[in-house]
């Protein structure tokens, strides 16, 4: 994906989650064949506590120019507890990426069920247009080109 | 079939209007309603009766009148119908009561005729209406109000559900006209305070006449003489008090059952109501 | 202040005229809630009843309850614990005449003046030409040209005539046995 | 690393949107892809088949499948490797029907592109994949239940029904906890004796229950399937074996203390039985009290018993023992009322506890069931009851509601009336919590037919008039203000956590909910599990509850240990973390946030002969969460299948 022509530009957004919920509703808009941009590119992990902070960096710093993290709303965690821990996580995240410069509405952290398509699907839509209006993440970004080609 | 019949005193004073409608369905349906000879007031409103025992020795006069005749007692005053069917329940339920009862006015009780309004019995008599309705009243949309004295306290007239009776309902849609569903059906115009305190029914009367415009009816159909006499007569108080405009007439069903029937509408006393139903039957084309 | 323990006079006495056992009374309000009239109380009937179970004879005595009733049955008909309230509300208002107890409220003074004209006209005609009624109450209550707006049209109609005179007998001899019991 | 791509049309699911064909043509260039297919319908079995056939012609080592989602098939594609003789983790699901197909049927190009993308993404991870395989456990088939209680006993009982070894650990000198001192119960008001002693009695004889009265858990080491327990059997001074529980020792000894078993209406000996039905029938001496430790006098107890079953030198039993999994039913402690200053600091004598009262009402009590209050022994004729005491009151800390106490209190009103008749009952509530079976209907009852006065209104104050005692409240209901003179005040004192509940917890590493009862694992779908696995909870320890409530905890509790019985062996996870010990700092991050106390400390000897504390998972009790990886500082802890390297390859992949 050319990142930096602004003709064929599209966000590119990654979502981390959470198995058990997130991933789940997500898996639920499909079944419910609720149209939403093709911006999102999901990753699954077993509990929002899984999602160390390196992988939000790394996804900023691969060009992603948004980062979605979501699980089960607290104390529905189905490891009971898991999902607190990566709240307190991700309020430093948060802190962190504003001091180097990136717009906080690149990095959303969510919680949504599994029954909770609708919320998940208007997650994506709200966060694909904010970050159309911001255009191409540039910070962080190293260039990966040459690196996918000697692999 | 024959029953007993049981006036009251408003029928025979302001309601002479309602009476008349009573006696005109009554002979062209070929019920016959046979006056007691020796009635007593019932009481009507019990609120005013300080003793219960009194309180039941009224009705409980009337009803040893009917038994004489083993027919039964037909009233067509809610507020009659009330005191004469809660006492004939009570009587039934609690036997020392009616040992009491019978010891104050000096006579047997059977309890076993039964009470019956005269709605009632319009519904138990006439099975087929649509064979014998000479005039639908066909566009009319009518509120029923059955104020609060008749389905209470226990299903007084049978019709399953007290809070939102059907009885009246049923009467008009098969009269042809169109009743309306509004949540005022059977709550209290304040009658009893008609002539202690009137700004009590100036202000609940005003509720109901209002919920019933809000409602999208045309005019209201009563089956009781205070009911009548507080929307209909005390209008344009209630109207000056709320700072509303009404226009509702108010009728009693006997009286529309009797024009679906083809009575001519002058042998009923319309004249007698305050609102004048006349424009609205006219527009409607029923007269 | 309640000092001397909670007896169950009222409350007994209520139970032995209508069989009602107050106790069942949770207090609920309900009967309160859909009375249209308990705008005219001082004491609601769900208070009234917490009165009895208190056995606050005085207070629930001289409440207004009774003479704001409009006696429509909402509340006994409403009542989850299938209690009579009108009834205890009545025999309340009974003892509190039999026992001469007077209102402590004024607002609805006419009330207990209506009921005596009401209770008369029933005695002196056994049955109540409205007219008459409403006549006489003006008189006593002091409100000579109350209503006095809807005499002319009353008149105009016809609805100020009434059935004839009756026998009274039966009724006087009623009120004649209840004197001897309660006196009223 | 050869890696198989198959891509599924699911009909026209997929491939109705996404250009399928088109895709498995670019990807099969892709580096590292041996062979890219495409099939109508890759989980039936020709489908399967492509996939064997592909990975035998081409050796394939790993395989993508794009398809629908992970949740339903994955397994299915795991038994196709396996039945290959691969292992069935080599293997990644690119979904890309109900994240693509399905929700971007209105653009055929971006929605091709994503899938492309979810591809690429599952061909990194696949490359990180490693072999997995879970190992088995052995279970020690053998039950250990702390607290003798109802609870604990019908535990214990349903446990050795199913044909399993229990042992059962009370700490008093006799089983049957709060139950025993009851009179009557609510609602039915069966005698508690009545119901309790046949429980008592069945444990007692049942050949797989081993009880241990007078008894203490002191360690737990372990995990699910072979926790190591020590037991301190604390010296009776009476040897089991020899006494018959005549009780001659008793009538003897000198010494009287307040029993604790009667709340203090009664005194005991130093050599006693709690009660007359205790199980074991055997006293023991306490030896704080004993003039014979104290003093090394007396020694009357040693003379009369018949049996000579008296022995002063008795030390205290350790015991250590292997239990497969262990159930809490230690209970609930009484608050305690001397912390109300407007009730009198605990020192008004007429004011007594709720459960003072039971011992009082209870026909073989200290009283003999008469009704009697504690300055003058005179029939109590006008008593208040008092609830919340001690409860719904955070000024206490005690923010929660006691649950029991409205119910009892209701009972303790009737049970006066019945045995006083002439007596005025009154209760001073807040609200009645009567939500149990045929609880309203008690209520009403006692209201309706036995007149009890409830008066809607916390007391603000008692005192001492004279004999007897006002009580301050407020009808709130009727405004009224009330000041009443009482002969006896009974207070309804709330249900409080054991008072040592934070050092039990600790010695079996569990957490205390914020009121300090026992946590359970999910308060609505696993109320009688702990978070560490094989540790169940029964009865009243969780949270104030009443018999019947106790009861079922009780069998629901059993059930979980019965469950876990029935497995020939247990198995852990395969995607569980792992640490890389030369690494690992032994800053013990992950222990201290890993939810299931899955992890522990271990002492590793270094190359250099240097001994360092490093962090050690333990595979039965690991969940794979991850928790723990995305909290280590070093990266030296990971999570085998979702590991760092794999997520990080699928981040770079676009
Ligand atoms: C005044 C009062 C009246 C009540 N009336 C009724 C009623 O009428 N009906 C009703 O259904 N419920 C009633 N209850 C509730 C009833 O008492 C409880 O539901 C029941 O006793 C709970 O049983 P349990 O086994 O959970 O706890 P407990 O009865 O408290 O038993 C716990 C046992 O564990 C032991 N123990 C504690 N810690 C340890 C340890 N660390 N090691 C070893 N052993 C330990 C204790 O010694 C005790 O024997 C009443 C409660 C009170 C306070
Ligand atoms: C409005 C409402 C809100 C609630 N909110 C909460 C809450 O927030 N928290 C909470 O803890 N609890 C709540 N509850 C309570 C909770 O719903 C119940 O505790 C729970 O659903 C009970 O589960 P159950 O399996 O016992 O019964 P059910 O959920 O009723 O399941 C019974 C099943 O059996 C089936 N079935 C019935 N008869 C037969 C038959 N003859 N043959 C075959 N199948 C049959 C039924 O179809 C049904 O699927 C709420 C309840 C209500 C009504
Ligand atoms: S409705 Fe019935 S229970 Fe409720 S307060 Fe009134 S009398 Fe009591
Ligand atoms: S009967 Fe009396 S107290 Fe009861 S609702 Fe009607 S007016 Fe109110
Ligand atoms: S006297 Fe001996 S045998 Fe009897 S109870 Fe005491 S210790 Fe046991
Ligand atoms: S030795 Fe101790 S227990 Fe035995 S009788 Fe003496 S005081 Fe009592
Ligand atoms: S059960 Fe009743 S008495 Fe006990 S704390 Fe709860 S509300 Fe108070
Ligand atoms: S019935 Fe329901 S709402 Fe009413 S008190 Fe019981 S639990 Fe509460
Ligand atoms: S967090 Fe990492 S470094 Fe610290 S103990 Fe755990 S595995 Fe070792
Ligand atoms: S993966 Fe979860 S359960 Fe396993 S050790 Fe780490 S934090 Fe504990």
């Amino acid at each position: 994906m050319d990142n930096n022509n602004q003709q064929t530009w599209e966000p590119k957004i990654y979502a981390f989650l959470c198995n058990w919920c997130s991933y789940e509703g997500a898996d639920l808009a499909g079944g419910g064949r609720r149209i939403y941009p093709a911006n999102v590119r999901i990753i699954r992990v077993p509990c929002s506590g899984r999602i160390d902070p390196v992988f939000i960096l790394k996804s900023f710093e691969r060009g992603a120019d948004g980062v979605l993290v979501s699980g089960c709303h607290p104390g529905d965690c189905h490891y009971t507890e898991g999902n607190y821990f990566a709240r307190r996580k991700f309020v430093l995240v948060k802190k962190l990426l504003e001091y180097v410069g990136i717009e906080p509405e690149r990095f959303q952290a969510r919680w949504i069920s599994a029954s909770e398509a609708i919320k998940f699907v208007e997650t994506v839509k709200e966060m694909t247009e904010n970050i159309r209006k911001l255009g191409p993440n540039t910070k962080l970004v190293k260039n990966i080109k040459e690196e996918i080609t000697c692999q | 079939m024959e029953y007993s019949y049981y006036p009251g005193c408003s029928l025979k004073s302001s309601s002479k209007d309602y009476a008349e409608s009573v006696k005109q369905v009554s002979d062209k349906l070929g019920i016959t309603l046979i006056e007691l000879s020796n009635w007593a007031c019932c009481g009507a409103s019990v609120s005013h009766i300080p003793e219960e025992s009194l309180s039941l020795a009224l009705p409980a006069l009337t009803i040893a009148e009917a038994d004489k005749y083993s027919r039964d007692i037909v009233a067509s005053c809610a507020a009659c119908f009330n005191r004469l069917k809660s006492t004939h329940l009570l009587l039934g339920k609690y036997p020392e009561k009616k040992i009491e009862t019978e010891k104050l006015i000096g006579k047997n009780l059977s309890v076993k005729i039964n009470v019956k309004h005269f709605l009632e019995v319009l519904f138990e008599e006439v099975k087929d209406w649509d064979s014998i309705i000479i005039k639908k009243l066909k566009g009319l949309k009518v509120a029923c109000y059955y104020g609060c004295l008749l389905t209470r306290p226990n299903d007084m007239i049978k019709d399953g559900k007290s809070e939102d009776p059907r009885m009246m309902d049923n009467l008009m849609e098969k009269l042809g006209a169109a009743s309306i569903d509004w949540p005022f059906k059977t709550e209290c115009c304040g009658t009893s305070f008609g002539l202690s305190k009137p700004e009590v029914v100036l202000k609940l009367s005003g509720r109901i006449l209002r919920s019933a415009k809000k409602s999208g009816a045309e005019c209201i159909v009563v089956a009781c003489p205070l009911c009548h006499s507080n929307l209909d007569l005390r209008q344009s108080q209630i109207e000056k008090y709320n700072n509303l405009k009404f226009d509702l007439p108010v009728f009693y069903f006997p009286e529309l059952a009797a024009l679906a029937l083809g009575i001519d509408y002058r042998n009923l006393l319309l004249d007698k109501h305050i609102v004048d139903p006349m424009p609205l039957l006219r527009r409607k084309d029923l007269i | 202040m309640i000092r001397n323990g909670i007896s169950q006079t009222l409350a007994l006495e209520i139970e032995k005229r209508t069989k009602i056992n107050v106790f069942g009374c949770y207090q609920c309000g309900k009967c309160s809630a859909g009375c249209v009239f308990s705008y005219l109380m001082d004491t609601p009937p769900h208070l009234l009843m917490r009165l009895i179970q208190l056995d606050m004879r005085e207070k629930a005595l001289s409440s207004n309850t009774f003479w704001g009733c409009g006696a429509c049955v909402t509340c006994s008909f409403r009542c989850p614990r299938e209690i009579d309230v009108l009834r205890v509300i009545n025999t309340v208002r009974s003892i509190a005449i039999e026992e001469r107890v007077l209102s402590r409220n004024n607002s609805l003074k006419d009330v207990p003046i209506f009921n005596e004209i009401f209770m008369n006209n029933i005695i002196g005609n056994e049955h109540v030409n409205e007219f008459l009624l409403g006549a006489n109450f003006n008189l006593k209550s002091l409100k000579f040209f109350k209503d006095i707006s809807l005499l002319p049209v009353l008149y105009k109609k016809d609805k100020l005539t009434a059935r004839k005179k009756a026998s009274t007998r039966n009724i006087k001899k009623i009120v004649e046995g209840l004197k001897g019991n309660n006196g009223i | 690393m050869r890696i198989g791509v198959f891509i599924c049309h699911c009909g026209t699911n997929i491939s109705g949107v996404v250009d399928v064909v088109k895709l498995a043509e670019s990807i099969s260039h892709y580096p590292g892809v041996v062979i890219s297919k495409e099939n109508k319908y890759m989980c039936s079995d020709p489908g399967q088949n492509l996939i064997k056939s592909a990975v035998k012609e081409y050796n394939l080592d790993r395989i993508v499948v794009a398809s629908c989602t992970p949740k339903l098939h994955e397994n299915t594609f795991r038994a196709c490797l396996e039945d290959l003789g691969l292992n069935p983790y080599m293997l990644e699901i690119a979904n890309i029907r109900e994240q693509c197909s399905w929700v971007h049927s209105d653009n055929p190009e971006l929605a091709t592109k994503k899938a492309e993308d979810l591809i690429k993404m599952a061909i990194a991870r696949v490359r990180f994949a490693k072999e997995l395989t879970c190992s088995k456990v052995t279970i020690e088939r053998r039950a250990l239940v702390i607290g003798g209680g109802v609870a604990g006993i019908q535990s214990a009982l349903d446990i050795a029904n199913a044909g399993y070894h229990v042992t059962l650990v009370e700490r008093t000198p006799s089983i049957g906890g709060r139950m025993a001192q009851l009179d009557k119960t609510f609602p039915t008001l069966d005698c508690s004796a009545c119901i309790l002693t046949p429980k008592m009695v069945e444990a007692n004889r049942h050949h797989l229950i081993k009880i241990l009265t007078y008894s203490e858990v002191e360690e737990v080491s372990g995990f699910v399937g072979s926790f190591e327990v020590t037991i301190r059997m604390k010296s009776r001074s009476v040897e089991m074996k020899k006494c018959t529980g005549c009780g001659m020792c008793q009538s003897k000894c000198p010494v009287k203390v307040d029993s604790e078993f009667d709340e203090g209406l009664s005194k005991r000996r130093a050599i006693y039985m709690p009660f007359p039905q205790a199980v074991p029938n055997i006293p023991v001496i306490d030896r704080a009290n004993c003039r014979y430790f104290l003093e090394k006098k007396c020694g009357v107890c040693k003379k009369v018993c018949p049996s000579d079953a008296i022995d002063y030198d008795q030390e205290d039993t350790i015991l250590k023992e292997k239990f497969g999994s262990i159930t809490i039913a230690t209970g609930f402690d009484l608050f305690d009322h001397s912390a109300y200053g407007e009730y009198g600091y605990g020192k008004l004598k007429n004011v007594i506890t709720s459960i003072q009262y039971e011992r009082l009402v209870n026909s073989s009590g200290p009283t003999g069931g008469h009704i009697i209050r504690p300055s003058d022994g005179k029939e109590a004729k006008k008593v208040a009851f008092i609830s919340c005491v001690g409860s719904r009151d955070n000024k206490m800390g005690k923010p929660y509601c006691s649950k029991v106490c409205c119910m009892y209190t209701a009972k303790h009103a009737l049970l006066l009336k019945e045995h006083v008749p002439d007596a005025e009952a009154y209760i001073f509530y807040i609200d009645i919590r009567a939500a149990g079976k045929n609880y309203e209907e008690f209520v009403y009852r006692v209201q309706e037919n036995y007149r009890v006065k409830y008066i809607r209104g916390r007391v603000s104050k008692i005192f001492e008039e004279g004999d007897n005692l006002i009580v301050r409240g407020f009808d709130t209901l009727s405004g009224e203000s009330i000041e009443m003179e009482f002969d006896l005040v009974v207070l309804a004192v709330g249900v409080i956590p054991r008072k040592d509940s934070d050092s039990f917890a600790r010695m079996l590493n569990i957490s205390l909910d914020a009121n300090h009862f026992v946590g359970e694992l999910h308060p609505k779908l696993a109320p009688v599990e702990k978070n560490t696995p094989g540790i169940f909870l029964s009865g009243s320890c969780q949270y104030p509850r009443d018999i019947p409530e106790s009861v079922a905890m009780a069998g629901a509790a059993a059930v979980k240990s019965l469950s876990l019985f029935a497995k020939e062996f247990l198995t852990s996870e395969p995607m569980i973390s792992e640490v890389n010990t030369s690494i690992c700092t032994g800053c013990l991050n992950c222990k201290n946030i890993c939810p299931y106390r899955a992890i522990n400390e271990e002492e590793i000897k270094d190359l250099d002969g240097k001994i360092r504390i490093v962090a050690k998972v333990n595979e039965t009790i690991c969940r794979g969460c991850g928790t723990c990886v995305a909290s280590c500082p070093s990266q030296c802890i990971n999570l085998k299948g979702v590991s760092n390297e794999q997520i990080l390859a699928a981040i770079e992949a676009l």
